[in-house]
């Protein structure tokens, strides 16, 4: 058990240095962060000056390691852009995407998983139908423009929430609603066959031999294994959310995470997009791993073996 | 035993709506069933008798719909209970149920004493710990070692034959007055059938049940039932008691089935008896006789007039015309040229083809997500030997590595020791095209063993394709020659095997092997998959080829009653060794190894008159992973002593025979004054 | 200009209406006396030596003096902190200080914390983001007495004062000692009218009036109370925002948007000038490629003609933009020049281009990081020509990298001269040799440009950048296209005007009565 | 090693069905011919293969059925509304943009430029994703591992953003941009290419494949590969609609396909400043992308029901 946490464990951190001086490098050759420190008008002089002074002349595998190096000691080093320490600048960001993520997560469990149940319960009934026509529909909007449609709609017809920015919990209704919107297909759709494959297993037969029935039988016997794959997918969702919800975020103007690296990316602030690829890869990473343990625990196969 | 009826089913239909036509899976069958009677329903794969077993409790797939004039189960009508009262009422309190597959009946998220106790608990006021308590008793009744600490054990701990007992225990919670066992040993070992079936009839004895025992295998129901229906396309074409039935079976298709059961008629070497055709669509309406396209009696008004059940006495009725212009024709008497000539017995051996010397194979296994990778020794030292134009039968239950011995044997599994020579080559140094040649593999399962996405044609023409042979008029002209060899017709020359049924795509499966012309062939359980009548025609086709074509077969089977009809000589396995081999009927009618002799106890042939022996052995078949020091037989082994568990048996040769036992000896002697 | 009413959604008009009832922030506007400025860009500091964004001196004109500013209307460089200044020789100057200035916590502004600011600016330690600009004629400065200090330049630079006017706030002795410097109370120590009470880096920056501001400063008695600075990155946001009353002013409005929002009711549209002025470069030198068509002046003079400026100006630019001839704009200091002018004029275009030896025209790629509307407007004038054109469209800092490594064959850019109005700015930072923006090639023209950054004389600066510019058009080095508008959009309680050079001073915005 | 041994069993309904309807004959209809004739009953796939034609014929002829230049400028017509609002004219049916480009014909050449994106980016990712995990199914081991590896690496960092990134470093065209989103959208194929793969490598035509002396490449291709087509094929068609809908927000962010080119998602990022005011820049070309993927999106759900069967594996 420890054996395996500890192995995925430097697989995540392997993943995480891989794809770190991937974009390291990637961003090294492509831009010159130096200009985005000077800014746009800035005078020659000044141009060359940060570039020594920041060391961006120097071979790329000396600047990674460098930048390596402080990480290793807990200092992720002070943004290009931002002139700010980055952890500090995480942290005020953090909070938007972790709140929109965890709401749009909810969003996604509310709509998908009951609608995912009762479609499985019935299969080719109207619930049925109509899970599977918002599946479909839900897959083919494209998510920025459904955020689009909202603001216009909330701003002009129905003016009950607010269209932008991160300042109250009304402000991320309408956020929540477009990012979690965005996998309820895959989750109902998982619920769905999920559970109809639970229900026409054996062992539910054998439940229902032994005088299982209508909601005991779903709760008490299928509800349990049918939830395996969709732990699954959650963590898998949840980790693609807290991963910067770029487009949700944009739409809505909030200062989030995905924001974050967006503008880093165009600003060449290598630090800062260090800093969250590699928060990115470990939260993903220990997610899925949670999952796995929470499979393990809800699964005696998975935890014995 | 009183003699009133318990289940009174008149007139059950169930219907099967599928995409393209509504299929009728049982089309108005009548049954009756005497309070502590055991009801034996026999059928080949499709006639519907699962069907039956689901429909009196309703647990039939959503899709499906039932109909029925009514099914009396003492007194109340459970055609026409609700949902609520069948499973508040009936289900798992008054009628207990048992499934085929034990390794998928039981909810693997839960313990073994939850699911057994919730049986109790659900719709009674019964403590859990009254619950657990019988939960205990019974697991002790059912023979599982160590009840207590079953109770919080996990499905996928125990072996399939350990979770079929728990499975009777579960259906065993409320004190039944019926239980339904669908199948109950299909997928078990012959060793655990036994035991499992010993099992059942026990605890009917002693608690008074009725049974209903659904099958396939016309051994089984002989030795378990009281009386049995035999079904065919959704119908019951013949009742009686066991006696009657098998001993006296009227209807054609009975008869038929019976001649196709190697054994029935007492000596190996005969050709088997085979009924023609394919079962009939089972959508829409079938006019006059289901039977009558396969039917060797047919006359016209089969085809059309409605039939008639004749009741020969009580309980003892059959479904035909019966036409007396063709009394006396039966299914065996068609073949009867075939039989007045049995086959011949193996010439003088002829010379060694192939040489398996001291063979081992271990693999590494990890098991679950957090485990440690495991060795596991799948054969321990084999030798062995196959002579030119014999049929060597490698008998083993599951797990025993003679899957693994056949992959080695082919040359797709490398051994860790020991080699393997074909002739004068070893194999490993053969280049894959020239050991295609020699040695070609036929496959237990003809589902997977061909490509779904090529034509037959294609599939069987493949091994002239790959190793270039011929032109490619040539090649086409070969496979053409093949099909016609292994019975198949031109016309499915461009068909996907998806459109063939079991016993053709077998067909091809084995044209696909002959083609090269190989020496030896591996056929691997190759009818174990296919339903007897199958089974039969298989059977004699590969006989009739290897004369024809001078083959030599290793046969791996688990089947005594094939080996009994196919096999010149006989190597029986345990955990990896050959513990024995020998010559068919010094192998078989003088048992040295105890395991041999328990194997042919627990294959039940048909006899009516017999009952399911008590089983010699006990204990399950071990994980190869742990096997057991010294004879790796000894924890199961009734003369286990001391020596047996501290030292692997030295092997040698009694009366031609290689055994491996230290008891040997003393054992055969015992045997021979039995 | 055809203006449409926006009727398709006329009752979108409604609807944002309706958006004021919503309680947002707490309210804009003359009531609590308080000004909300909506920036589009976050500022990541208050102290202007640490940022050159526009946003930071927009907001240093109200938090920060410097010695010297620039006056509103003149656009001259007058004093400001500095009760007079002298030149005591070309590169010596000294400053006499008012005896009135406090610092916002009180202590009085002395000669020690002026020379302390300037030490601290051209110390290479300090890194602040106008050091290397000031070091680079900055030699010293010395204390002469209480209210009095003299610049030691390196040179003869007569844009000295601009610089001090607009990149160097002053800051108190000690400021940025480990122990001194920022605190949550006071993010900010400066001399200006309004102090900063509260900032939060990208979101907002409160701001209060001064009350102990030195009276006879230009910039004295500002009419508004209270001021805030509010990040909202995105334009329909502001716009929203407007509406509702959640900000009294938004900067930097696109000409579309501007036309619509401004026919909502309670919205004032205002229209200003701005110093910046859009430009293509050619690469005249051959840096892409000794052979490349730009190479030939026919081939930019082709180019020149082909881009229908007037139109472009007109339609998408809009407000109060121009079309500027020269590489330079027509209010800054030397900007005038009598060079010849390319008007559009297709054929032509193209028969220069048959000239140089390109009948059937050539590929090449167009570099542009802003007004994508109009590098589209641009490519398809050129394509008009039988150009085949491919709009490389880039972020800033991608398309510095790939302009600084000269690989650039044409790019569409803008400049604003960081407010100043002298050729200088703008002139002479593009065609210095070691500019990088500079793709002529031309060193005769680099030497014009440098002396006439070293020369005091107007007269003879003047002279020097005639003589440059005319140098610039008679070669099409540029295809200088247009001066920039400012469209700003304000509730109608605001007054408020644009000064010449577009940078905003909202201390002298107040409000109607 | 350890086979649960097949067994005769009329429980399933699926082995009472096989083989599927057979004829007198006892001969089932060929797989495509059966794929076809429940396609025929779908009307899911009907509705999306018919909506696809018909975009694919408006993508294929645009320059003949565009009734205008997409790329012709006029800036004196900027923003004209749609022909049934007031200002619209039939000249331009549904209005100019804000260079005065007919809006109408930029829709139809749009689809040229998502079909384009969707065929190319997908059957990149598919070549890609059937590749490793045909490579990783088939040999395992530490190809297995290594593949696994990236797969973890391709799936830890969030997809839009390596998108993002990778076009915003390479620099925005429609080549870069098919490559970048096929490039990143391979682990679909992969996965469900390794678990069939997996399985099929130990069913026993891949066994007699090798007793015939096929080589691995041979098995793999020849033997495996066949029998993943019907699953790729499904995938592709949704993974073409994830295409889609990549381009149209990478172009919506502004890093997608460059202008002038018409791609949808950056007409609605044109739009989108002027979206209170000309909402049809905005709500337009949203409704072009929807019908085209729910279209897309309904012909992959359809030969999903179609191709997959309930057979015995």
């Amino acid at each position: 058990m420890l054996n395996y946490v500890l192995r995925r464990g430097f697989m995540a951190l392997l993943v995480a240095l891989t794809v770190s001086f991937g974009t390291f490098a990637l961003f090294h050759f492509a831009t010159d962060p130096a200009q985005t420190i000077a800014g746009e008008d800035a005078p020659q002089e000044m141009v060359d000056d940060i570039r020594e002074q920041y060391g961006f002349d120097r071979p790329v595998l000396v600047q990674y390691g460098d930048w390596l190096g402080g990480v290793l000691q807990g200092d992720f080093g002070k943004s290009y852009f931002w002139k700010q320490q980055v952890v500090e600048l995480i942290q005020e960001h953090a909070k938007v995407t972790i709140v929109l993520a965890l709401s749009a997560l909810m969003v996604t469990v509310v709509i998908a998983l009951p609608l995912g149940i009762s479609a499985a319960l019935k299969p080719n009934s109207w619930v049925d139908r109509l899970a599977l026509s918002t599946a479909v529909s839900a897959q083919a909007i494209p998510n920025f423009w459904l955020g689009l449609m909202l603001i216009i709609l909330f701003a002009v017809t129905f003016p009950i929430f607010p269209v932008s920015g991160d300042a109250t919990w009304k402000h991320y209704v309408l956020p929540s609603l477009v990012l979690g919107a965005s996998s309820v297909p895959a989750v109902m759709r998982l619920t769905r066959t999920g559970l109809l494959d639970v229900l026409s297993s054996d062992y539910i037969r054998t439940a229902r031999a032994k005088g299982f029935m209508g909601y005991q039988l779903i709760l008490q016997q299928a509800m349990r294994n049918a939830l395996l794959p969709i732990v699954s997918v959650l963590a898998v969702q949840l980790g693609h959310k807290l991963g910067g919800s770029v487009v949700t975020e944009s739409v809505f103007s909030m200062n989030g995470l995905g924001r974050l690296a967006v503008e880093s990316i165009f600003n060449s602030d290598i630090p800062t997009v260090q800093s969250l690829i590699l928060i990115f890869v470990l939260t993903f990473v220990l997610l899925t791993l949670a999952a796995d343990l929470i499979n393990a625990w809800l699964d005696p196969r998975i935890r014995m073996g | 035993m009183s003699t009133a009826s318990i289940l009174d089913i008149q007139d059950l239909s169930v219907e099967i709506p599928t995409d393209s036509a509504t299929l009728k899976a049982v089309r108005g069958i009548s049954l009756d069933l005497k309070r502590g009677e055991t009801l034996g329903i026999v059928g080949e794969s499709g006639s519907g008798k699962s069907m039956i077993a689901l429909a009196i409790m309703n647990l039939l797939p959503p899709s499906a719909r039932r109909a029925a004039a009514s099914i009396n189960f003492d007194g109340s009508d459970l055609a026409h209970a609700g949902e609520r009262e069948l499973a508040m009422k009936v289900r798992g309190q008054r009628i207990g149920m048992i499934f085929q597959e034990p390794m998928t009946s039981l909810n693997p998220v839960y313990s073994i004493g939850r699911q057994l106790t919730e049986t109790m608990t659900l719709h009674r006021k019964v403590s859990r710990a009254e619950a657990e308590k019988r939960a205990i008793y019974l697991l002790e009744k059912v023979g599982l070692p160590d009840p207590a600490s079953r109770l919080k054990q996990y499905p996928h701990e125990l072996s399939g034959g350990q979770r079929q007992r728990v499975m009777i225990a579960m259906a065993l919670m409320n004190e039944p007055e019926l239980l339904i066992a669908d199948e109950p040993t299909t997928a078990l070992d012959v060793t655990i059938q036994a035991q499992i079936l010993y099992l059942l009839q026990d605890l009917q004895k002693e608690l008074g049940m009725s049974m209903i025992l659904i099958t396939h295998d016309l051994g089984v129901v002989s030795r378990s039932a009281d009386k049995i229906a035999v079904m065919y396309a959704g119908d019951i074409v013949e009742t009686g008691t066991a006696e009657e039935v098998l001993r006296n079976p009227q209807h054609p298709y009975t008869q038929g089935l019976l001649e196709c059961v190697p054994g029935y008629r007492g000596d190996a070497a005969h050709r088997l008896g085979s009924i023609p055709g394919i079962v009939p669509s089972m959508t829409g309406t079938i006019r006059g006789c289901a039977f009558a396209s396969r039917c060797p009696r047919v006359v016209d008004a089969c085809k059309t007039e409605v039939l008639p059940r004749k009741q020969l006495g009580p309980g003892r009725t059959y479904v035909c015309h019966d036409p007396d212009a063709t009394r006396n024709q039966s299914t065996a008497d068609l073949h009867s040229a075939a039989n007045e000539v049995p086959v011949e017995l193996p010439k003088t051996p002829g010379e060694k083809v192939l040489t398996v010397d001291g063979v081992s194979c271990t693999f590494s296994v990890r098991r679950g997500l957090f485990g440690k990778r495991r060795s596991l020794k799948a054969l321990d030292n084999v030798s062995l030997d196959i002579r030119k134009g014999e049929v060597l039968a490698l008998v083993g239950e599951s797990g025993c590595g003679k899957t693994t011995l056949s992959r080695t044997i082919m040359g797709l599994q490398q051994p860790d020791a020991g080699s393997v020579s074909l002739g004068q080559h070893e194999i490993s140094t053969l280049p894959a095209w020239q050991r295609a040649r020699m040695i070609q593999p036929i496959f237990q399962d003809p589902y997977s063993s061909l490509n779904p996405r090529k034509t037959i044609g294609d599939i069987i023409g493949r091994p002239l394709v790959v190793n270039h042979i011929g032109t490619k008029p040539e090649q086409l002209a070969k496979v053409h020659k093949m099909m016609e060899h292994v019975g198949l017709p031109r016309r499915v020359f461009n068909s996907y095997p998806d459109q063939l049924s079991g016993g053709q795509r077998q067909r091809a499966a084995i044209g696909r092997a002959l083609i090269m012309d190989p020496e030896i062939v591996i056929c691997d359980e190759p009818t174990s998959a296919l339903d007897v009548s199958v089974q039969a025609q298989i059977l004699n086709l590969l006989l009739d080829l290897r004369d024809e074509l001078d083959l030599t077969y290793l046969f791996v089977t688990h089947d005594l009653s094939v080996v009994q009809h196919m096999a010149d000589r006989v190597a029986v396995m345990y955990l990896g060794e050959i513990v024995e081999c020998g010559e068919r009927r010094q192998v078989l009618t003088s048992p040295k190894h105890p395991y041999t002799r328990a194997l042919l106890d627990s294959a039940l042939s048909i006899s009516p008159d017999l009952s399911v022996p008590a089983p010699g052995l006990s204990g399950e078949f071990p994980n190869p992973m742990n096997r057991p020091y010294g004879c790796p037989f000894h924890p199961r082994c009734p003369m286990a002593e001391q020596q047996c568990r501290e030292e692997v048996p030295r092997p040698e040769i009694i009366d031609t025979t290689f055994v491996k036992c230290w008891k040997a000896r003393t054992f055969s002697h015992q045997a021979k004054h039995h | 200009m055809r203006i449409r009413p926006p009727v398709p959604f006329g009752n979108c008009l409604i609807g944002l209406l309706a958006l004021c009832a919503l309680p947002f922030h707490a309210n804009a506007g003359p009531e609590d006396d308080r000004l909300v400025v909506a920036l589009s860009k976050p500022l990541t500091t208050v102290d202007r030596l640490y940022s050159i964004q526009r946003e930071g001196l927009i907001l240093s004109r109200l938090t920060d003096d410097g010695l010297f500013f620039v006056d509103p209307q003149t656009l001259e460089f007058v004093p400001l902190a500095a009760a007079s200044y002298e030149w005591v020789s070309d590169t010596r100057l000294e400053v006499m200080l008012r005896d009135d200035v406090v610092f916002h916590d009180g202590s009085p502004l002395t000669a020690e914390d002026v020379v302390y600011t300037f030490e601290w600016v051209i110390n290479e330690e300090s890194d602040t983001s106008r050091g290397p600009v000031i070091r680079s004629w900055l030699e010293s400065v010395e204390k002469l007495g209480p209210g009095k200090v003299r610049f030691n330049l390196k040179l003869p630079y007569p844009m000295a004062l601009r610089d001090m006017a607009i990149s160097i706030p002053l800051r108190k002795h000690g400021t940025y000692d480990e122990a001194g410097g920022e605190t949550d109370e006071q993010p900010l120590n400066g001399i200006g009218p309004y102090r900063v009470t509260e900032f939060r880096a990208g979101r907002e920056i409160v701001l209060e009036r001064f009350e102990d501001y030195y009276r006879d400063s230009p910039k004295a008695n500002p009419a508004i109370r209270n001021m805030v600075f509010r990040v909202i990155p995105d334009q329909g946001t502001q716009q929203a925002e407007l509406l509702s009353g959640g900000i009294d002013i938004m900067m930097d409005v696109p000409p579309d948007v501007a036309d619509n929002v401004s026919h909502l009711p309670g919205v004032k549209r205002l229209e200003g000038n701005d110093i910046r002025i859009g430009y293509i470069t050619l690469d005249a030198a051959g840096y892409t490629d000794p052979e490349s068509p730009f190479t030939r002046l026919k081939v930019r003079q082709a180019i020149n003609h082909a881009i229908n400026r007037e139109e472009i100006t007109r339609y998408l630019v809009r407000g109060s933009a121009e079309v500027v001839h020269f590489a330079c704009h027509p209010r800054q200091f030397g900007c005038n020049a009598d060079g010849p002018h390319y008007p559009y004029n297709p054929e032509k275009a193209k028969q220069l281009l048959a000239e140089a030896g390109y009948p059937d025209g050539f590929s090449f790629k167009l570099w542009a990081y802003r007004e994508k509307i109009i590098a589209e407007a641009v490519v398809s004038n050129l394509k008009a020509i039988g150009l085949d054109v491919d709009l490389r469209f880039v972020k800033l800092n991608v398309f510095s990298k790939v302009r600084n490594s000269k690989d650039m064959q044409a790019f569409f850019a803008s400049y604003g001269s960081g407010g100043t109005a002298d050729a200088s700015a703008s002139t002479g930072v593009h065609f210095a040799a070691n500019s990088a923006r500079n793709y002529s090639g031309d060193e005769a023209l680099a030497d014009t440009v440098i002396a006439a950054e070293q020369t005091i004389d107007p007269d003879e600066r003047k002279r020097l950048y005639r003589q440059a510019l005319n140098r610039i058009a008679e070669q099409a080095y540029w295809v200088p296209m247009f001066s920039y508008s400012q469209n700003f959009l304000l509730t109608p309680e605001l007054e408020f005007s644009v000064p010449k050079d577009g940078v905003p001073r909202f201390w002298q915005a107040t409000w109607r009565q | 090693m350890m086979t649960t041994r097949q067994t005769l069993s009329d429980a399933s309904i699926a082995s009472v069905e096989t083989p599927p309807g057979h004829d007198e004959a006892g001969l089932g209809l060929s797989p495509t011919m059966a794929a076809l004739k429940r396609a025929r009953k779908h009307h899911g796939l009907k509705i999306g293969f018919g909506i696809l034609l018909v975009m694919a014929v408006f993508a294929l002829f645009a320059p003949w059925l565009a009734p205008h230049d997409p790329y012709m400028q006029n800036l004196s017509l900027r923003m004209l509304p749609p022909v049934w609002t007031e200002g619209g004219s039939w000249e331009y049916l549904l209005g100019t943009d804000h260079l005065g480009r007919d809006y109408l014909s930029r829709l139809i050449h749009g689809a040229r430029i998502s079909m384009t994106i969707g065929l190319g980016a997908a059957s990149i990712g598919a070549v890609i994703g059937v590749t490793l995990g045909l490579i990783a199914g088939y040999f395992g081991g530490w190809i297995d591992q290594a593949v696994n590896f990236l797969v973890t690496c391709q799936l830890a960092v969030p997809s839009l953003l390596l998108i993002m990134a990778l076009v915003f470093v390479i620099g925005q065209s429609v080549t870069v941009v098919i490559f970048v989103i096929g490039a990143t959208h391979w682990v679909f194929y992969l996965v469900v290419t390794r678990s069939a793969t997996l399985r099929l490598r130990e069913l026993d035509f891949v066994a007699a494949a090798n007793a015939m002396g096929c080589s691995k490449f041979q098995i793999a291709v020849r033997e495996v590969l066949p029998n993943l087509v019907n699953q790729i094929m499904v995938i592709f068609t949704l993974e073409v609609a994830v295409a889609i809908l990549n381009e149209a927000t990478l172009s919506f962010l502004g890093l997608g396909i460059p202008s002038p080119l018409p791609s949808w998602g950056l007409m609605i990022a044109e739009g989108k400043t002027a979206m209170f005011f000309q909402p049809w820049l905005v709500i337009l070309p949203g409704i072009a992308l929807f019908i085209l993927v729910i279209a897309i999106n309904l012909l992959g759900d359809g030969v999903r029901d179609v191709t997959v069967t309930n057979r015995r594996n």
